[in-house]
């Protein structure tokens, strides 16, 4: 078998091959769950760790200053001090707390995140599993997420933590509909809801080119309510430091709050690869049309660049409006999504439906 | 601004004003009930406009309290000192100002923290600082206070 | 109907939350206790007296020159402008005619002060808004500031270098270098601050009419400073009672009419230009000379009361001296900015939203100690 | 047994477990957090059956909407400290009687049912094909379900609206 970077279909059949040869196919499929939750496992812990890292440094260049310089070379292991210092914190128990709530609604948020990233295709056949509404799912398990912040803030029992949870329950359920009919925007011009058939229909091409102008209003749309989403800044209402300490998990301690805090870092890192995957090609290479020449230049980086590379830009563009913009009200939250997204959204849905039917697309 | 031309006009709009000797400022000694009709006065006439309290005090002498109440007229940058004397060290009481000057509320709840001065028909009248340190009982600004753990005689 | 009185009710709760005394946003040990109807504020009161300290009482058993030091620690921000006022008022009481040199270094001190101070409000400002970035612009300008301070006066943040008569020591012979350096540089990086946060929209629509007061609540609410000049109260003691060389020197007081907190906030960028210019004016031409008049050993005020009034950078900060002959005032009170400028934040924050509160109380540029005096 | 026989009994396990915590939980935002697994279990069922459009609409609509709701507008009504009140011993016995009599007229109704095993194999539904009968107003249509539920769902938006205005002008 031949490790082939550009293509890992033959790498992941193999593995399935190899493994019904040995075992039965239940133990076999057994098996490959197994492999796929240990490698997501592994795979989750070492973006949290590479994002926090990178969103240290990154915060600490738009401030003037050094950021993490001490625990390795410039810092890198910053964040791996950090983890075990959370690792051995005290959970600190909260007498009239709802202890059950309390403790389940970490594992909500970073179960949500976790089902969600199984569904993005990383390269050319390295996705765990290939639904045929694949975009659908990922909107769908990612929205439960919400239901572990707002449980959070409840069983604290402290007011601080209640507000949160609102003002989180408002922001998501509303920035839902922006996300969901952004995407849609896109799926209107390629005509379906999984993700290799989306990625595979970019090869000429990406979409945010391909549908020109709703294309693009989609995906700042789409940033914009994906950066609402993630309860990141400017819409870092829920936590918002200055006024509710901490917000949903101002009780929270050692590894439950760094549940949370893992779980904010997949989110943005999942909203980057949606992003990517559907505005900018996923791993598609950039394509131009007809240009045949130049379209095989590009063939030569692999396809797993291509992704972590978009992604990667995607969250750079995040961080810098968190450590650009000061925080929005409650109320401008609202106003700017119920006001200006959404109706620019549905006009933005419908002139691209337009676009397909007269075919004004490239 | 001659002191002289502001007491003519005071005296013009508060004929029975009794002023000090010389200071820094005109300064008009009051008995304690005359303090809401002066300060509304002083505040309300068009010749004067006193609408600005930027101090007020309390104090503790020998035989008397006083309140004394730096006051400012914004549009003709005038400044007068207006002192009220409480006679009555047993059970010192004063009408409040603070619904003509706003800023009064908390002047006043300061200074009935640290003296005991009570004002009459003040919206709000709580200790400010001390409330909530249980062993601090009484008035510490007043003269005969006395607090042999936190305070060492010198 | 039942829907109705469960609906009433449920309207009718009040919701308590207690913000302080400790909480990342009072900027130190201040008590909120804030009641809401959902998010918007209905009653804010403020619970004072965490770091009372008692600074007047001790006074009454001090001297002057010890004094001073406890005046540092009122705004700990505007450390030298609050020696200034105490000193003042010592000099005039005795009719003691200090140096021209330290009445220039006085005065360059003082707006020293006021930027740096005005830099840190900046800073912690666009942190109560959320915007983090912010804080550490500030706080890098402020190094500079807090670096000439050290030189001259030993210390960054406490300094104590005014005494009643002149000055602890003369200035560092680099002192003139590196303020026109700093103001080189500073005219140079002001106006990234208004890339920054000034011309930023959710800025402006998070300040732009949030916590009005009209010009004649903040005469009222005794409402000085940056804080009464975002009114329209012309307050600034600088113009109307001038003291050191304010007389001398040519600067504008920044006056907007607006009342709200994007007022007071170009009022402090507005200060910091002035300040600059006021700077200028004198840096070059420091006379020659003492830098203390002649003082006695022990310093005893004549008889009588003694009020001076000067400009903090945040209202007006008064001293009042009653002396009965000694060497301790007999009582010595001390009208302090903030802490009239705090009664007015109910009117302010009521009937806005509890993110506005901090907004609000960030563009108030609280300092607590000043208020526990 | 089965790998997909394991699940299916996994799964019935989880809903029947949760369903009997929920109705039985003395505190109203655990009983919700408790309906969620059992509409979570159930999207699970569906995606079992390779039905992964309903599974999938299922997660959006019970888990991530309407159990938010639920529970958003338990945030805003109810205290931390509240509990339901103990039932009495008549009361449970009568609800356990009329639960335990539903079920065995469910599961004898669909016993005595015979179910014929098709011999077509589970078709994958196209997102096309879905589009297409929702909008479709022939044989298998859903136009007119669907313009229905809209015009329910716009008097219900309609009704929220008119009952939040009413509150913000007494």
């Amino acid at each position: 078998m031949a490790f082939n970077i550009y293509d890992f279909t033959s790498f992941t059949e193999w593995i399935d091959q190899g493994l019904r040869s040995v075992m039965s196919p239940a133990w076999a499929v057994i098996t490959e769950l197994a492999i796929i939750g240990i490698v997501f496992l592994v795979f989750y812990a070492l973006i949290g760790l590479i994002l926090v890292y990178a969103e240290r440094k990154i915060c600490a260049f738009i401030q003037c200053r050094i950021g993490p310089n001490r625990v390795g070379p410039y810092g890198i292991f910053q964040t791996i001090a950090d983890f075990i210092k959370l690792l051995m914190k005290e959970l600190i128990h909260i007498n009239k707390a709802d202890k059950l709530l309390f403790n389940l609604a970490p594992f909500i948020v970073i179960i949500a995140s976790f089902m969600a990233l199984s569904a993005i295709p990383f390269a050319k056949g390295l996705h765990p599993v290939n639904l045929n509404i694949g975009i659908f799912f990922i909107l769908a398990v990612s929205s439960m997420g919400v239901v572990g912040i707002l449980l959070a803030g409840w069983s604290s029992n402290n007011k601080y933590s209640l507000i949160g949870a609102m003002r989180s329950g408002a922001q998501i359920v509303s920035y839902e509909l922006s996300v969901g009919l952004s995407i849609l925007t896109a799926c209107v011009l390629i005509g379906s809801l999984q993700l290799s058939v989306i990625v595979e229909s970019q090869a000429d091409g990406w979409l945010i080119f391909k549908g020109h102008i709703p294309a693009v209003i989609a995906f700042v749309i789409y940033l914009i309510a994906a950066t609402a989403e993630t309860n990141r800044g400017p819409f870092d209402l829920a936590e918002a430091e200055s006024e509710l300490t901490a917000g949903f998990h101002t009780e929270y301690s050692g590894i439950k709050f760094a549940f949370f805090f893992l779980a904010e870092y997949m989110n943005m890192f999942l909203v980057a690869a949606i992003a990517a995957t559907i505005f900018w090609g996923g791993w598609m290479p950039f394509h131009i049309g007809n240009w045949e020449g130049f379209n095989r230049v590009m063939d030569f980086i692999p396809p797993i660049i291509w992704f972590f590379g978009k992604t990667v830009v995607i969250i750079l563009i995040m961080m810098w409006f968190k450590w650009t913009f000061p925080r929005l009200r409650i109320d401008q939250l609202l106003t700017l999504e119920w006001k200006y997204l959404l109706p620019i959204n549905l006009i933005n849905i419908l002139l691209m439906a337009l676009i397909v039917l007269l075919g004004w697309h490239f | 601004m001659n002191n002289e031309v502001l007491k003519e006009k005071i005296l013009a709009v508060l004929p029975k004003a009794e002023f000090a000797p010389a200071g820094q400022w005109l300064t008009i000694t009051l008995p304690k009930e005359r303090i809401r009709s002066y300060c509304q006065t002083l505040k309300d006439s068009p010749e004067l406009r006193f609408d600005f309290l930027f101090c007020q005090t309390g104090l503790d002498l020998a035989d008397q309290f006083q309140v004394i109440y730096h006051l400012e007229s914004t549009e003709f940058r005038y400044v007068i000192v207006l002192k009220a004397s409480i006679p009555n060290k047993e059970n010192p009481e004063i009408d409040t100002v603070s619904d003509i000057y706003r800023t009064a509320e908390f002047h006043e709840r300061e200074i009935y923290d640290f003296f005991g001065i009570h004002f009459k028909q003040h919206p709000d009248l709580r200790r400010i600082f001390l409330d909530e340190i249980s062993d601090m009982i009484g008035h510490p600004f007043r003269k005969d206070y006395k607090d042999e753990v936190n305070i060492i005689e010198r | 109907m039942i829907e109705d009185t469960v609906i009433g009710s449920i309207e009718q709760q009040e919701y308590t939350i207690n913000m302080g005394p400790q909480h990342p946003s009072t900027h130190g040990v201040l008590r909120l206790v804030v009641s809401l109807k959902g998010e918007i504020v209905t009653q804010v009161k403020p619970h004072l007296g965490y770091i009372h300290r008692g600074i007047e009482k001790m006074s009454e058993s001090m001297t002057y020159p010890q004094i001073v030091h406890l005046t540092d620690r009122l705004d700990y921000l505007s450390a030298h402008i609050n020696n200034h006022a105490l000193c003042l008022a010592v000099e005039n009481a005795l009719q003691v005619e200090v140096p021209e040199r330290v009445k220039y270094i006085r005065t360059i001190m003082d707006e020293l002060n006021r930027i740096a101070s005005h830099q840190l409000w900046w800073c912690s400002f666009g942190m109560d808004l959320g915007a983090l970035t912010c804080f550490f612009y500030g706080l890098r300008d402020r190094e500079y500031i807090l670096d000439i301070f050290e030189e001259s006066c030993g210390s960054r943040l406490l300094h104590s270098y005014y005494t009643p008569g002149g000055l602890m020591k003369d200035i560092h012979p680099g002192f003139q270098k590196r303020v026109k350096d700093f103001i080189k540089y500073f005219r140079k990086v002001l106006p990234e601050y208004d890339q920054l946060l000034t011309g930023n929209v959710i800025m402006q629509e998070r300040t732009r009419g949030i916590g009005n007061i009209t010009k004649e609540e903040a005469i009222s609410y005794g409402f000085t400073g940056p804080s009464g000049r975002g009114s329209g109260f012309a307050c600034d003691v600088r113009k109307h009672h001038p003291y050191a060389l304010y007389d001398k020197v040519d600067f504008q007081e920044v006056l907007y009419h607006e009342g709200d907190s994007l007022a007071r906030y170009q009022v402090r960028i507005g200060e910091m230009w002035e300040s600059m210019k006021i700077i200028e004016q004198l840096i070059d031409n420091i006379p020659e000379g003492d830098y203390s008049a002649k003082m006695k050993a022990v310093i005893k005020l004549p008889e009588g009361e003694y009020y001076q009034r000067v400009e903090a950078a945040r209202g007006e900060f008064g001293v009042y001296i009653l002396s009965d002959g000694g060497k301790t005032p007999y009582r010595l009170k001390l009208r302090s900015p903030n802490f009239s400028n705090l009664s007015a934040i109910d009117l302010l924050a009521r009937n806005f939203k509890i993110a506005d509160l901090i907004a609000i109380g960030g563009s108030l540029d609280l300092v607590i100690p000043d208020i526990d005096r | 047994m089965e790998l997909n026989e394991i699940m299916f009994v996994i799964f019935g396990a989880v809903i029947v477990f949760f369903s009997i915590l929920t109705v039985t939980s003395r505190r109203i935002l655990r009983a919700a957090t408790f309906l969620l697994f059992v509409l979570v279990a159930t999207a699970g069922l569906y995606f079992w059956l390779n039905y992964e459009f309903m599974a999938a609409v299922q997660v959006t609509l019970y888990a991530g909407g309407i159990v938010v709701l639920i529970i958003f507008s338990i945030l805003l009504t109810s205290n931390i400290n509240d509990r339901f009140e103990k039932v009495a011993g008549r009361k449970v016995i009568f609800s356990a009687l009329a639960a335990i009599a539903g079920a065995i007229l469910c599961i004898t109704t669909i016993l005595q049912q015979e179910f014929q095993a098709t011999e077509a194999l589970a078709r994958e539904v196209n997102m096309n094909v879905i589009g297409r009968s929702l909008m479709n107003y022939g044989e298998n249509g859903f136009v007119l379900p669907f313009e229905v539920i809209s015009v329910l769902l716009l008097a219900a938006m309609i009704s929220a609206i008119v009952i939040a205005k009413k509150s913000k002008s007494k």
